[in-house]
């Protein structure tokens, strides 16, 4: 499978402005930062690795998917929502703001082969990426047929679902307490998908539905691709800080999210260690 | 006026730098992550990320979590074993044209000892650094590093099997690290590193267990600068080696710390993931320090606040 | 629907506290100097500073000094000594209506024994906390809590002549901190306090000398909390006595994670210096926090995270 | 020796507001706080202790003179000259932005006898304190007859030596470089001012300096008390941190600049001690 990503295209680290920061929505943030070199090599499922601070504390960048690129204008956007500290700093901060940036990184994800039509699962924030890659595969080259399903916990976390119900082609949203579209999980909705065919599906969102959208593929046998979190350190692939399980022999057991993902191929992570560390117990 | 000329050349070991800074084993990965962003050239060195005879799986994540100025691992030595590091790291590393310096850990004496034995006959190797103080796994790393008669005997063996300069890293989790740096040094060590992580843990209270699936793990960055200044300090006194000093460093101030206490070198860790090209600022900021403050060689600091030390100031 | 009742209460060493919430020796002076701002009877105790034998100068300045997210102290146990404690402290202290843990320090066995027998004789005070762990005296303090044969000495000598409850406040500068708390308790400790500062020391490079005039000082403050809840965590599961768990507590987050490792009550240090109300704020939320867990009483949370881990989780 | 402050008067610890920051020279700030307690409470001398962020990084507070109160207003001011981080982060606090503030703190200074004129000497930003004790001495119930010193490096380190002289009866301005008013040392221009004598003296800045006028008073027998500076933990008198060597003997060796001080009898410090402090060797 090709990938959306110029393998020879470097990353950078610099001083970026953030020029535009609107809350969209409680505790949801869209930034766009002014960074032509991002902005000309991102690509979808890739992310950038955000210094929150000028100090040393709180230490660590924290990264952020890129859920679009204005190419004109030499910027890209992110979708945030507010966590912790670092996201805190990042909501707080009005635009004209310097940030030290890193990107565009990791994979990416892989392009779809030719046939059959495109799911995108996304679950809360994990719609960032899935915006970028929907938009993606509506420019007449890369051109898929597209069906969306997009769900959260409640009508706030549904949040940018204008934006992306409008990269697809067909949009089903969901949410847990039913305040807006249907009342459920996304995974009860997916079944009547399959059930239709399609040529590949792409997932970001929570690790428990990423594992249940993954069984479900399996058992469909549709290709299935997601996009993980997990902490990171360098972002780059030198610490080995954000590895995920992978089903391999003994030595090869792990994979970095920075740098082999975070984009991967649903059938080669180790769901069931993932299941395990995700429920206390 | 043209500002002065400042060496800020070191000898370590029998290896000639070119500037006191280098980075950090496990830090820096093998040399290639980083080349994008910074100016490998400049670097003092690069120790990089331990090596073991067989590839290591490493620890299920999660292996990292930020803490209050610093972080904690639990990486637990992934790497793909020495055969693949000298057919398949190695050849980048040597092009990078600065020294490098091999990290290196074992299960057993044995483990060392081979290991020492396979790198000598590799080319472009300027050390070895034996890492004795893995917080982060089972057998082997810091039960060697933690006492003394461990520490020697390692060492010892090792030197009988290689001629490369040997580095010993010591762990900060003990009682006397005066002790384990005079057993490295009998041992037949040419220089110390130190140091190597504090064990710690956090708490997610939320999911009432151990953050880190390893249960603890190393902490580093800024937070444990001290320490580790200490102890360079402790040791500089006591043991006639020249020592590679780290833990927390992410300044040319902070590198002189060091430099002051007793370090003839300095390597940077956790700061590159924040800033991947701290260690060339650094080395500028060294270069303009010792302009301004008419030093004219950066080794005329070493243990340079040894010297004094009165009482009664005011700030 | 009302807020459920939260049982805060929590028993140590025969000890009955409202809440779990102390202030830690050396950080909340003798009681007094923080009443303009805090609420003290909402504490759950207080550790006085370290009283000795005879009254002690302390060292020189400077004596204190910032590092990242911490600070170091030499504060080398000023303090009026046990007679002019106990005539002019103790009446003020007195009158607060929580819990007073007097913390005693000595150079010699037979010190600590004295001190004992004077403080035995005073009423109203809850606990002796035999400080083994001063980093910044030159003899006694710290020494006796490095090694673990001196540990369980003291405190052996201690229990002999008193029945105030004994809690043993522990070095955390040693390779084996289970060892020393095993000697404390046999030694016949009733509790153990952990830990103690983290010796350490920055350097001023501009003037080219240790910034403390002490040279070496205590590392406090957030920076310590991973090292803290790691001995904690260790020292719980080995050996059977509460804790008194404490090292850059800020807030209830962190006060849990001290619980959950098994301390059965924690005290807030550093933080007092920056935000007098802390242990209150403390205390309140820990109250939420268990309300918002169906958490019925906090003494269901001590040690709670030792019952699970689990690995390959994502966050 | 009475004292300006009322001993049985409180401490507050509280979120504060900024309501007017000046750059009043390069590197030096004018701060203006709105907090009714402290503009009461505060005399001549006291200092408070402000935490200059919300998080817990740079952990401790830091301690600043107050310079002048406004009781109708409710406001105090502090003088700051940027040094570190802490510094740096007032000076780019913009009005409005609210910081907890401990004070007022220590024993402020002593009423001078009602025999002879005063000298008040300040060597750089030493100068915030005796502007508010000069201005207190220009009061219709304290009237001194006030004679001022006042030292810097350059020009812009005789930061509002206009507030300073306009509140003196006498005023002397010298800088080190010449750039304006004298040049030389502040310490130089004594000797004729202690000639011509006086009921007491007032000093602060740098401590070499203060060690150099006790030194001048003490020869010319008049009384000298001394603001003095000092690394603080708590600021109240818990931590024995902020010590500095005092004549006597034995355990009383070491007073607290937070709470026995910061104004000392100059007689009492042991000078010799903080000399040796103060020099590298
Ligand atoms: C590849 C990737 C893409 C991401 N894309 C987005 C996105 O588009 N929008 C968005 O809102 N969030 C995204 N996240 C999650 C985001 O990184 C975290 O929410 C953020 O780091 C939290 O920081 P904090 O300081 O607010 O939280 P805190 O909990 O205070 O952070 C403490 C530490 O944990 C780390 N951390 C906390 N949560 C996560 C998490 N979910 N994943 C990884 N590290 C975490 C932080 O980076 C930091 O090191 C992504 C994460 C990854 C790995
Ligand atoms: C009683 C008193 C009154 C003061 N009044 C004023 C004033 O009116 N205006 C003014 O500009 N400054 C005053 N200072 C000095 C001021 O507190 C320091 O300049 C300031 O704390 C520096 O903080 P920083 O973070 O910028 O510097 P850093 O050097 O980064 O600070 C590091 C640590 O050192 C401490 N520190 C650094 N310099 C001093 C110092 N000179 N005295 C005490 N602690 C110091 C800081 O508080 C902090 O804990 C006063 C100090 C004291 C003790
Ligand atoms: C993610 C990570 C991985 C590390 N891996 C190794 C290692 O493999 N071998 C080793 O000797 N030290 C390792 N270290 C320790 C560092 O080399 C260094 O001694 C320590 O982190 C202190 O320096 P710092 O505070 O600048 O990071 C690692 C540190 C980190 C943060
Ligand atoms: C300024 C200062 C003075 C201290 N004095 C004492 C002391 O006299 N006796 C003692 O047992 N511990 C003393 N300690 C240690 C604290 O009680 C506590 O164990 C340690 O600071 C860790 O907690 P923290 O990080 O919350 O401050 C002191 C700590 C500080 C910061
Ligand atoms: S974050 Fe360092 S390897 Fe992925
Ligand atoms: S600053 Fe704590 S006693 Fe003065």
């Amino acid at each position: 499978m090709v990938s959306f990503v110029d393998e020879t295209a470097g990353m950078y680290a610099q001083p970026t402005q953030l020029i535009r920061h609107e809350q969209v929505a409680p505790g949801y943030h869209l930034l766009e930062f002014d960074c032509p070199q991002i902005a000309a090599a991102a690509r979808p499922g890739q992310f950038v690795h955000i210094r929150v601070t000028s100090s040393w504390e709180p230490l660590l960048r924290r990264p952020f998917s890129v859920m679009g690129t204005n190419k004109e204008e030499g910027s890209f956007q992110v979708l945030m929502r507010t966590v912790g500290e670092g996201t805190q700093i990042l909501a707080e901060a009005q635009s004209g703001t310097e940030f030290n940036i890193m990107g565009p990184l990791g994979n990416g994800f892989a392009l779809p082969g030719p046939e059959g039509e495109v799911i995108l699962v996304a679950g809360g924030i994990g719609v960032a990426p899935l915006i970028f890659l929907a938009t993606a595969l509506h420019e007449p080259n890369n051109y898929r047929y597209v069906r969306g399903l997009f769900g959260a916990r409640t009508e706030d976390d549904l949040c940018c679902w204008l934006e992306f119900s409008g990269a697809c082609d067909e949009f089903n949203g969901i949410t847990e307490d039913g305040s807006v579209g249907e009342q459920g999980l996304v995974t009860d909705f997916l079944p009547p998908q399959l059930e239709r065919g399609a040529g590949c599906l792409y997932a970001c969102g929570p690790a428990l539905m990423l594992a249940e959208v993954a069984k479900q593929c399996q058992d469909a046998e549709i290709p299935c691709y997601v996009s993980v979190e997990q902490q990171m350190g360098c972002g780059v692939g030198a610490c080995l800080g954000c590895v995920i399980p992978i089903h391999a022999s003994g030595t090869q057991r792990y994979q970095r999210v920075c740098k082999d993902g975070p984009v991967f191929d649903a059938q080669i992570v180790d769901w069931e260690a993932i299941r395990r560390g995700c429920t206390p117990g | 006026m043209a500002a002065p000329q400042v060496d800020l050349s070191v000898e370590l070991a029998g290896l000639s730098l070119a500037n006191p800074v280098l980075v950090a084993s496990g830090t820096f990965g093998y040399g290639t992550e980083y080349a994008d962003l910074v100016n490998i050239s400049r670097l003092g060195g690069i120790c990089t990320k331990t090596v073991t005879l067989e590839p290591r799986a490493g620890n299920p994540p999660p292996r990292i979590c930020e803490t209050p100025a610093g972080m904690l691992n639990a990486i637990g030595l992934q790497n793909p074993g020495v055969d693949v590091f000298i057919s398949e790291k190695m050849p980048a590393l040597r092009e990078l044209g600065v020294p490098i310096i091999v990290n290196i850990a074992g299960e057993s004496v044995a483990d060392y000892v081979s290991l020492a034995e396979r790198l000598s006959d590799c080319a472009d190797i300027a050390a070895l650094e034996l890492n004795l103080s893995c917080p982060n796994v089972k057998r082997g790393g810091m039960e060697f590093g933690i006492r003394s008669e461990l520490t020697k005997q390692v060492v010892a063996a090792v030197r009988e099997v290689t001629k490369l300069p040997l580095i010993a890293k010591l762990s900060p989790n003990v009682t006397n690290i005066v002790g384990i740096g005079e057993a490295a040094r009998d041992g037949g060590a040419d220089a110390l590193s130190l140091i190597n992580t504090l064990l710690a843990m956090s708490i997610d209270i939320d999911r009432c267990r151990p953050l880190l699936a390893n249960v603890t793990g190393g902490l580093s960055g800024p937070a444990i600068r001290p320490v580790a200044v200490r102890m360079v300090w402790e040791v500089a006194q006591a043991v006639d080696l020249p020592i590679i000093g780290m833990g927390g460093i992410t300044s040319a101030a902070d590198a002189l710390e060091f430099i002051m206490a007793g370090a003839t070198a300095v390597a940077v860790g956790t700061a590159n993931f924040v800033e991947p090209t701290v260690a060339e600022r650094i080395i500028n900021d060294l270069e303009s320090f010792c302009q301004q403050t008419g030093v004219a060689h950066v080794a005329d600091l070493i243990g340079a606040a040894h010297s004094s030390s009165d009482a009664g100031g005011l700030p």
